[in-house]
């Protein structure tokens, strides 16, 4: 019952498509970006378990850095919730495809 | 237990973070002096934004003096990387980037330019992108990409209207998602290698004789997903079309050359040692993404009815058409790449500000869009000049000789011959030919077809002011007379590219 | 001055075009008829100055326009390009001269000077690139001329016109970028320059491909079976002025092409390919004659007569001897003066009665019989009747067809029987018979303006006619010098013994021929340094 | 000698400029006068020219200037007098200066007056060069031009439907027989490697039989358009449509005997392939025999004699066939005279029957117009071949001929023929000018032609009578140049049988038409009678109904294959495949773009596919070089 | 062993969790979940020795994203069910599955290569955090910085999208609505 690498890289895996499943399922902008979040974290499982296994830090950093930058997504994305919120009163991505073709 | 560490000032190189410090040192002075005035005219940050990205030029030129002396230089903790491709690139970024930011100064007033936060993310991401572009660390081209992509998103939806805020979000959207590729790949080569630099990860890939062949391959394609994005290369170019026709015609056309230089230098960092190494799957796959990209583009571009769309088309097809130079792999198709690009900012910028000086604030009568084509209508009955330009930028586009993008063009698809790739070759020249009608479309509203009622050509110039005549006239210099330019550019580029090791 | 007398003829009218913006719309023609008849006059010192006992080529410039990928900006001129420069001078100022009441007058003349630089570069351009550049850059022009005056259909026309001719030039493209990577593998140096190609002999595979890549470009423009469809919405929707030079001039670049590019570049692939051209070139001549009889529109009949034409110049190039190939590019001033007047005589009609059915004339012999006279006369050179300048080329063609295939020469002769039923019948609807409408009842004859340029092209109709020599002669001399080059280039035993070698016979002009080559390098060297 | 050969040559030019300067405008009598004096002068000249020729024999040979001059292929401007060409040119100038006169009275009424000088004279001008030329290629000049000439003049009433449409058959007819000819010259050109006649002819002896036959051919065929031989005869009864002056001095006299001329021209070729040259004979003979039974019934004045001309064309071509090429240029001279005078005779009859060409109409002329019908008579005497008019010499001659050569059906075939040749000219002169007064029941009033005109028909009538007895003369001259032979019937008694039953046989023809159709109760045909409604007369006034047969099926399937190549074929095919292959991509656009639906959530499952398929791609592949071995083993397990 | 127990206990926690996050129909458990699941995965890095990056992933998920959320979903009436049309369910779940399967199928497969040495070993005797700070502030500094700046970027563009007046358009107002407007600041200020 030893724990390998594999073991963390299937488990990611697995996150990740839960949270492709989320990407394309979800309608509703907010729900759509937690979507995202889960991505990336499930990713950083990965990042640690390779660093941890291969005794090597660059993982970490790695993932250290992903968290930052799921950070700033998050405010970014928040951001334009809360204009597109104000003016439209829904997050419904049905209802942006004033562009199409 | 840990030992302390000592580091020479000197062995840190920090020269090559120059580049990129100044424009950050720039958008922190813009934010500060919003600070103590706020209120200030758009003019003072515009006239900043290009002192900044004048030093910032000045500096890449002393970098690109030291690359002429001591070949690549590898800096902070070998993090940073200034080789050829990096200069050139930069050149690339803040040389678009000194063009597009007098189209600031229109005649009319957006919301955007009425903050000076614009101009301050405007210069973060030029950081970001120079970031990207300036190593071969994963890690740092993450952050960098990161960086400017949530500049770029503002700054679209700064544009205050309801079609950006949608741009933006499916911008950011799909970049979320996009980004979550690009971990994942990277986490795969990490799994393989042990490391996170391109440099690296080739060389242990090589020493196992790429025994692991599926996880690189999983690897590849998230990372090509992620780029694929990037570079808007089809089926993940969807997001293309949509944020060029929300976001105003002067940052569609600055997006349709800077994040995609950038995309091509870290593009062509990660696939082509792949491809050398006879990753046969890798070159088919490429191979079919050049040629959907570059055809579909092409296709889709034929139906659409408004101008700034059908350019946004034509942006990817010219993307795909580039990209066939990482396919290729040759140091004549990687030059051929840069200069490509060089004079394809030129003429891009150059319609795309003819899309933005005619723009009006409210959409025009009858019309569903901003730039439909029947508001070019009998363009050469009222305002000549303006026709002759945006017919010559079409030309250019199309690739007719004399014009910019021809010396590209056939420089681009010489190197497919040389490369062995003769189909392509062809694929591509008939790409043109397709590409031609489109092109042609707007040549045949502005000139043969009569004008719309109660059009009396002010319409076509509304937002005018010498600033962007200035800028229109320099890209139609450019595109008129590049094939003085072309040989230096071209032995230029070449020099940098070969030096470089690609 | 004759240094460069070549850089002045392409870039006269350009420069002049840009100086037109500035000039009052109503002196507009003047100065049109002005910038023209200098041009021509140029042409004609060019030709005065041209030495036809030189087979090589003459005034040749050389300027480094993309070194590194030995791009250069070279002309130069010899017997085959020379007279089609003239011409394409002497139609733009008769063109302009005889224009008529137009619309924009001034955008039209200005586009005319445009088209008129691209159409010498085209003739004078010995750099393929360079080459490439006029050719491309003609169809501006000419999809502007079609587009903004022409007739209810002339979008389609002007884009169909454009892209066609694009797509096939862009394939002849990708072969000359192959052509200069050849010329690296074997020297090392990038070179566009068509003397440097001449001397690289290539494999027959590699001729075989090449030679189709070119074929591609030089056939839509020409433009041959099956790809002339769009020549007839060309000219049946440009204005006069637009048709005349399409058909007078810019029709003759694919042929042209054939002689300066495919010929001497593939000799071999050229032999391989000549039944299956032939064939092609049999069915314009009899096949387009047919489809010409069958048109309503007189217009239509002249375009669909100029390919069934084009088809005898196909025929003659292919001849691959000296008789076929003179012939040929004679033919092509022949066909450009007779075809343009056709045009212009078309035109003269159009302007009267708006309408270009031939159901709505019949009789106009009695009505207008100074027009129907130089109708006839051109008629009769369209048919080739000897005495007038198409029949120069069409016998030498023709006769030249005859070494390489006594069966297909004789199909091919089909071309002067099928030539006279469609330009006979139409002759007859238009001009024979009894008035019967009214409105044709008052029209009034060919009037000054129009004589300007119907009476030069009358004199010239025949005085070439009766004595071709003038022509012949430098035609001649040129052509010796490709025909020896392709048979010594040749590979191949078919090649050699279809390719007539004069060496034989004539030992000095192939040593001019190799001198040629051997000079145009070391000029070019010279002036490279 | 070389100022008479161009006088001879281009005064005829010089008379077509001068009149066609007053083309357009009003009918002036110097239009006619000029060229006609012209003509004569250059008539003068040739006289000059023949004596010169017969009395030194030296000919003369001119180069005015290089025409076509390119590689090895050298054509002048080249001019000679020799004693064939003289022959001609007395021929022409002098049938076309009668005819001038002639037409000067024949035209007076005529708008285009000054028009059709200029073409007439335009049209000698080029049989002078047709003759005159010392190569094919001046001789292929002159061919067309008088093709182009023969053209306009057919063509000269413009507004006339049936005028401009036989103008343009002849002129397409004589095409297609042009193209034998061009290809003639190729094979002239690149077997002799020249198109002068003396140094061509000179190689041609060593050339192979099949390439010279081939020559022979295709020249011939020139010929046949030409000289209207069958199957290319239609044109020539068409050609009627013309004025009557045309008719006579081209479709009688001059331009379809070019014909003739270029094979006698081409004797040296001819001699070396016999069987070519049967073959002519034998043709020659059909089309006399094909031509005269046509002549038999028609009712259109004019085509009757046209038909005798072919009839008359086919004996010159048996004699040019045979080898008897000096018998066929005499008959071609002697035939030019009679027959240019029996047109010219027909026009007078024209003129005072207002344009009324069925002979069935007329009759009893002889009263009013007594000049012509002397005319007409002897001419149609001559054509007969009576003894001792020009006729007589000629065609016994060629029947002679025929006999000696042993070529028996050829001579019994001619010698019908001729028989026929007299029944239908008196056929014609009792309709016209004997018998009941028929057209006074239409209303017409006939008067005699100009005085002026009989007196320029003179010399015609004159030269009808005695050109035999040049015989000898002419002889002794063309002898120099064509083979000398002299046909001799062996014993004298077959000869005066023969000559003597032919006599009678033609004179009993004579007599029967006369019998025939001065009978008092000639009517004008309505379709009723037997005669008109039994086959054989059926097939002949229809021509053999070969006219129709082209129409139908030549002419009419051309056109609807022209129209389907059009509609169908260039519309339907060639150019909806270029807007087709167009309309794929636009359409795959159309189709396509609901991809892009503006929504997010299918964008990004676009990524998602996008990512996937590349996903499924790399494992296939994975796998594949994974378990490269096995796949191996398994495929070689199935055989592969 | 304990080691496997806590990586199967975490994994099924962060599958459930996370699955829930993207199924639910309401915004609160969906929320609340995705919480959890950060939590839970702060729970892998410790097991696998990193410390700094568990503690990281608490602050800023749990702390700062979730705090942030909360804040967004203030916006959005969270109490009402959240109805999504739901297109092609089969071709989200297709594709999801294959995705995931054809990932495990390769993932699962052992890495094979051997030559990979530790650029940056983990120091025996020294804390996660020691270590994690020497890297980060030598190789990684400029990245460090990077992020810094890229952390500048997103709250100015946090400020500028939602804190400045976005709802109005600066574009298609006239001079004098903005000159009031900018008043009206003014006063406020004061």
């Amino acid at each position: 019952m030893e724990i390998g690498l594999n073991h963390y890289l299937v488990l990611t895996t697995i996150l990740f498509a839960i949270g492709l499943v989320g990407v394309m399922r979800r309608k509703n902008l907010l729900m759509l970006f937690f979507a995202t979040e889960i991505l990336l974290n499930a990713v950083n499982i990965s990042f640690a378990a390779i660093s941890h296994y291969y005794g090597d830090l660059t993982g970490q950093m790695f993932a250290f850095f992903v968290i930052a930058i799921a950070a700033s997504e998050v405010a970014v994305g928040l951001g334009l919730l809360i204009v597109w919120h104000k003016k439209h009163n829904n997050i419904d991505l049905d209802n942006m495809s004033t562009m199409r073709g | 237990m840990l030992s302390p560490v000592n580091v020479s000032i000197e062995s840190l190189n920090l020269m090559t973070l120059v580049p990129m410090l100044i424009p950050i040192v720039g958008a922190l002075l813009i934010i500060v002096i919003d600070l103590f005035k706020s209120g200030q005219d758009k003019s003072l940050y515009v006239m900043l934004s290009l002192l900044v990205l004048g030093v910032d030029f000045v500096a890449l030129m002393e970098s690109a003096g030291i690359f002429k002396q001591n070949g690549t230089v590898m800096g902070v903790f070998d993090v940073m990387l200034i080789d050829g491709l990096a200069i050139l690139s930069q050149f690339i970024i803040v040389g678009a980037s000194l063009l597009f930011i007098p189209l600031a100064l229109t005649h009319k007033r957006f919301h955007e330019f009425s903050y000076p936060e614009f101009f301050a993310l405007f210069l973060f991401m030029i950081a970001g992108f120079q970031f990207m572009v300036a190593t071969d660390n994963l890690i740092l081209i993450f952050v960098g990409l990161e960086t400017a992509s949530l500049a770029l998103y503002t700054l679209i939806a700064m544009h205050n209207r309801d079609k950006s805020f949608e741009a933006a979000v499916k911008y950011f959207t799909m970049g979320a998602l996009a980004a979550g590729f690009y971990s994942f790949g990277s986490m795969v080569f990490y799994a393989l290698t042990g490391s996170v630099e391109i440099n690296q990860i080739a060389t242990i890939l090589s020493a196992n004789n790429y025994a692991d062949i599926g996880f690189v391959l999983v690897g590849v394609v998230f990372l090509l997903a992620s780029l694929g994005f990037k570079l808007s290369m089809v089926p993940f170019h969807t997001w293309t079309p949509d944020v060029y026709e929300g976001s105003s015609a002067a940052l569609a056309g600055y997006m349709s050359i800077v994040p995609k230089i950038a995309g091509f230098v870290v593009a062509m960092r990660l696939f082509e040692f792949l491809i050398h190494s006879g990753v046969v799957w890798l070159e088919v796959i490429l191979y079919m993404g050049v040629v959907m990209t570059m055809t579909m583009a092409n296709i889709w571009a034929l139906v659409q009815t408004d101008v700034k769309r059908m350019l946004a088309y034509s942006s990817i097809s010219h993307a795909g058409f580039v990209m066939a130079a990482i396919l290729i792999g040759t140091t004549q198709s990687n030059s051929a790449l840069f200069l490509y690009w060089i004079l394809f900012s030129f003429t891009n910028l150059g319609s795309f500000s003819m899309l933005w000086i005619s723009r009006q604030k409210n959409l025009p009568a009858h019309q569903q869009s901003d730039h439909s084509y029947d508001k070019f209508a009998g363009m050469v009955k009222t305002s000549p000049m303006a026709a002759s330009i945006m017919g010559l930028f079409m030309l250019s586009l199309a690739g007719i000789p004399p014009f910019a993008l021809f010396w590209g063009k056939i420089y681009m698809i010489s190197s497919a011959v040389t490369g062995g790739y003769t189909v392509l070759a062809l694929i591509m020249a008939l790409n043109s030919a397709i590409a031609g009608y489109y092109y042609l479309k707007l040549i045949v509203y502005m000139f043969m077809k009569d004008p719309v009622v109660q059009n009396n050509g002010h319409v076509y110039v509304a937002n005018a002011t010498l600033p962007l005549k200035t800028i229109i006239g320099v890209a139609a210099m450019g595109t008129i007379f590049a094939f003085l330019a072309v040989n230096q550019l071209l032995e230029l580029v070449t020099v940098f590219v070969y030096n470089s090791g690609y | 001055m004759l240094d460069h007398i070549l850089s002045i003829l392409i870039f006269f009218p350009a420069l002049a075009a840009v100086l037109g913006f500035a000039v009052n719309k109503n002196s507009i023609r003047s100065y049109g008829v002005a910038v023209a008849t200098i041009e021509f006059v140029l042409a004609l010192w060019l030709w005065f100055a041209f030495d036809s006992s030189v087979s090589g080529m003459q005034f040749m410039e050389h300027i480094p326009l993309v070194k590194a990928f030995g791009i250069n900006y070279i002309v130069g001129v010899d017997g085959i390009s020379l007279f089609i420069i003239i011409l394409a001078a002497f139609f733009t100022m008769i063109g302009i001269a005889s224009l008529g009441e137009t619309k924009d007058i001034k955008n039209m003349i200005v586009t005319l000077l445009f088209l008129q630089m691209t159409m010498v570069g085209v003739f004078a351009a010995l750099d393929a690139i360079v080459f490439y550049l006029f050719w491309e850059l003609s169809l501006v022009p000419m999809l502007y001329i079609i587009g903004a005056w022409g007739g209810p259909l002339r979008i389609y026309a002007s884009v169909k016109f454009f892209l066609y001719t694009f797509t096939g030039s862009l394939v002849m493209l990708v072969g000359m970028l192959f052509m200069a990577y050849f010329y690296y593998q074997a020297t090392g140096e990038w070179s566009f320059a068509i003397l440097d190609w001449y001397r690289l002999i290539l494999p027959e595979t590699f001729q075989k491909w090449l030679f189709v890549a070119f074929f591609f470009g030089f056939a839509i423009k020409v433009p041959m079976f099956p790809f002339h469809t769009w020549l007839p919405y060309a000219h049946g929707q440009a204005p006069t002025i637009g048709s005349v030079i399409l058909a007078a001039i810019l029709l003759k670049m694919g042929t042209y092409a054939f002689i300066r590019f495919s010929l001497p570049l593939f000799p071999d692939a050229s032999v391989y390919f000549m039944y299956p051209i032939a064939v092609l070139a049999i069915i314009m001549i009899i096949y387009t004659a047919m489809v010409a009889y069958a048109q309503k529109d007189i217009k239509q009949v002249v375009a669909y007569s100029s390919v069934s034409h084009m088809g005898v110049i196909i025929l003659g190039i292919f001849a691959l001897n000296v008789e076929g190939i003179t012939g040929s590019i004679f033919l092509m001033i022949a066909h450009g003066v007779v075809s343009g007047a056709l045009f212009f005589l078309v035109g003269v009609i159009y302007d009267r009665r708006h309408t270009k059915y031939m159901s709505e004339f019949g009789g106009l012999a009695s009505v207008m019989p100074r027009y129907a006279t130089i109708f006839g006369i051109m008629l009769m050179a369209s048919v080739g009747l000897p005495l007038t300048i198409n029949f120069v080329g069409e016998f030498l063609s023709l006769l030249g067809f005859y070494k390489q295939s006594h069966t297909l020469t004789l199909l091919a002769g089909m071309a002067i029987i099928v030539g006279a039923i469609y330009m006979l019948s139409a002759y007859k609807k238009m001009f024979f018979g009894v008035v019967t409408k009214d409105e044709n009842r008052n029209l009034p004859d060919v009037n000054k303006r129009e004589l300007v340029a119907l009476i030069p092209l009358t004199i010239i109709t025949i005085w070439l006619g009766i004595y071709p020599k003038v022509l012949l002669e430098p035609i001649n001399t040129s052509v010796e010098a490709v025909v020896g080059l392709m048979h010594e280039k040749s590979l191949t035993q078919e090649a050699k013994s279809r390719i007539p070698n004069l060496t034989k016979d004539a030992e000095v002009i192939t040593n001019s021929a190799e001198n040629t080559v051997e000079n145009s390098t070391e000029n070019s060297a010279e002036e490279a340094h | 000698m070389e100022l008479f050969l161009y006088t001879a040559l281009f005064s005829p030019l010089v008379g077509s400029l001068f009149a066609a300067l007053f083309g357009a405008s009003k009918k002036t009598k110097m239009a006619g006068i000029i060229p006609s004096a012209l003509l004569g002068l250059s008539l003068i000249s040739s006289f000059v020219l023949l004596v010169s020729v017969l009395s030194s024999g030296e000919t003369v040979h001119v180069e005015m200037m290089t025409w076509m001059a390119t590689g090895d292929l050298y054509i002048p401007f080249g001019f000679v007098v020799d004693q064939v060409s003289v022959t001609m040119m007395m021929v022409v100038t002098l049938v076309s200066t009668v005819v001038h006169v002639y037409a000067i009275g024949y035209m007076d009424h005529d708008k285009g007056f000054n028009r059709f000088f200029s073409y007439l004279s335009a049209f000698v001008f080029s049989m002078m060069v047709l003759v005159m030329s010392d190569n094919f290629a001046g001789l292929f000049i002159g061919w067309e031009g008088v093709g182009l000439c023969s053209w306009l003049l057919i063509g000269f009433w413009y507004h006339k439907e049936s005028a401009t449409w036989a103008a343009n058959e002849a002129f397409i007819m004589n095409r297609i027989a042009d193209l034998g000819m061009l290809i003639g010259i190729f094979l002239v050109y690149w077997n002799t490697g020249t198109l002068q006649y003396e140094q061509a002819f000179a190689i041609m002896p060593s050339l192979e039989i099949d390439v010279l036959t081939w020559m022979g051919i295709f020249l011939f065929i020139g010929a046949m358009g030409k000289s209207a031989q069958f199957p290319l005869h239609t044109w020539l009864a068409d050609a009627m449509e013309g004025p009557t002056p045309v008719s006579a001095l081209i479709h009688a006299a001059t331009m379809v005997t070019a014909g003739v001329y270029l094979v006698v021209r081409a004797n040296p070729l001819y001699d070396l392939i016999p069987s070519v040259g049967l073959f002519i004979a034998s043709l020659g003979a059909f089309v006399a025999l094909f031509a005269a039974s046509m002549a038999l019934v028609n009712r259109d004045m004019k085509r009757v004699i046209a038909y005798s001309t072919l009839s008359q064309l086919g004996y010159m071509f048996a004699a040019a066939g045979l080898g008897a090429y000096w018998v066929a240029l005499f008959h071609l001279m002697a035939h030019a005279f009679f027959k240019a005078l029996l047109f010219l005779g027909a026009g007078n009859v024209m003129h005072a029957m207002h344009d009324e060409l069925d002979p069935f109409k007329m009759g009893g002329l002889n009263k009013v117009m007594k000049g012509t019908f002397v005319m007409m008579t002897i001419a149609s005497v001559a054509l007969a071949g009576i003894f001792p008019l020009a006729g007589f010499f000629s065609k016994d001659l060629i029947l002679e001929v025929a006999f000696v050569e042993n070529h028996y059906i050829i001579y019994s075939v001619l010698l019908f023929t001729a028989g026929l040749t007299a029944f239908y000219s008196f056929r014609l002169v009792a309709l016209i000018f004997h018998g009941e007064e028929r057209y006074k029941l239409f209303g017409i009033h006939p008067h005699e032609a100009y005085k002026f005109m009989l007196v320029a028909m003179s010399p015609l009538l004159l030269l009808a009578i005695i050109a035999g007895s040049f015989k000898m003369t002419y002889f002794e001259m063309v002898t120099k140049l064509l083979p000398a032979t002299e046909y001799h019937v062996h014993s004298s008694l077959t000869y005066w049988i023969m000559t003597i039953g032919t006599q009678l046989f033609v004179a009993f023809a004579i007599v029967y038409a006369y019998k025939k159709y001065t009978s008092r109760d000639i009517k004008v045909p309505d379709g009723t009678s037997k005669l008109e409604n039994c086959f054989c007369y059926k097939l002949l006034i229809n021509q053999y109904y070969i006219p129709r047969f082209y129409e139908d099926y030549i002419v009419k399937s051309y056109r609807e294959l022209s129209e389907i190549f059009w509609t169908k074929i260039d519309q339907k095919i060639v150019d909806a495949t270029v807007d087709g292959i167009a309309n794929i991509f636009y359409q795959t656009g159309e189709r396509t773009r609901v991809m892009q639906s503006g929504n997010l959530s299918t964008m990004l499952k676009w990524m998602v596919a996008g990512t996937v398929t590349l996903l499924s791609l790399a494992v296939a592949f994975g796998l594949a070089a994974r378990y490269s071995g096995e796949i191996k083993i398994f495929l070689s397990g199935l055989g592969v | 062993m304990f080691e496997a127990i806590a990586f199967y206990l975490f994994a099924f926690l962060t599958i459930s969790m996370f699955y829930i996050a993207v199924t639910t129909t309401q915004a609160l458990y969906a929320l609340s979940a995705l919480a959890a699941g950060m939590i839970f995965i702060s729970a892998f890095f410790f097991i696998l020795g990193a410390d700094f990056l568990g503690a990281v992933q608490i602050v800023v998920y749990s702390g700062a994203v979730m705090a942030l959320y909360a804040f967004g979903m203030m916006f959005f009436d969270t109490t009402r069910e959240i109805k999504e049309k739901q297109g092609n369910k089969a071709i989200i779940l297709g594709l999801s599955i294959i995705s995931a399967i054809l990932v495990v199928v390769i993932v699962g497969a052992p890495i094979i290569g051997n030559n990979i040495t530790a650029a940056y070993p983990v120091t025996e005797g020294a804390g996660n955090v020691q270590e994690v700070g020497m890297v980060l502030f030598t190789k990684y500094l400029v990245p460090f910085e990077v992020a810094a700046v890229m952390l500048l970027v997103a709250m100015i563009a946090g400020i500028v999208l939602a804190g400045k007046k976005m709802d109005l358009s600066l574009t298609l107002m006239s001079e004098a609505e903005i000159m009031m407007m900018k008043e009206e600041d003014k006063k406020v200020h004061l």
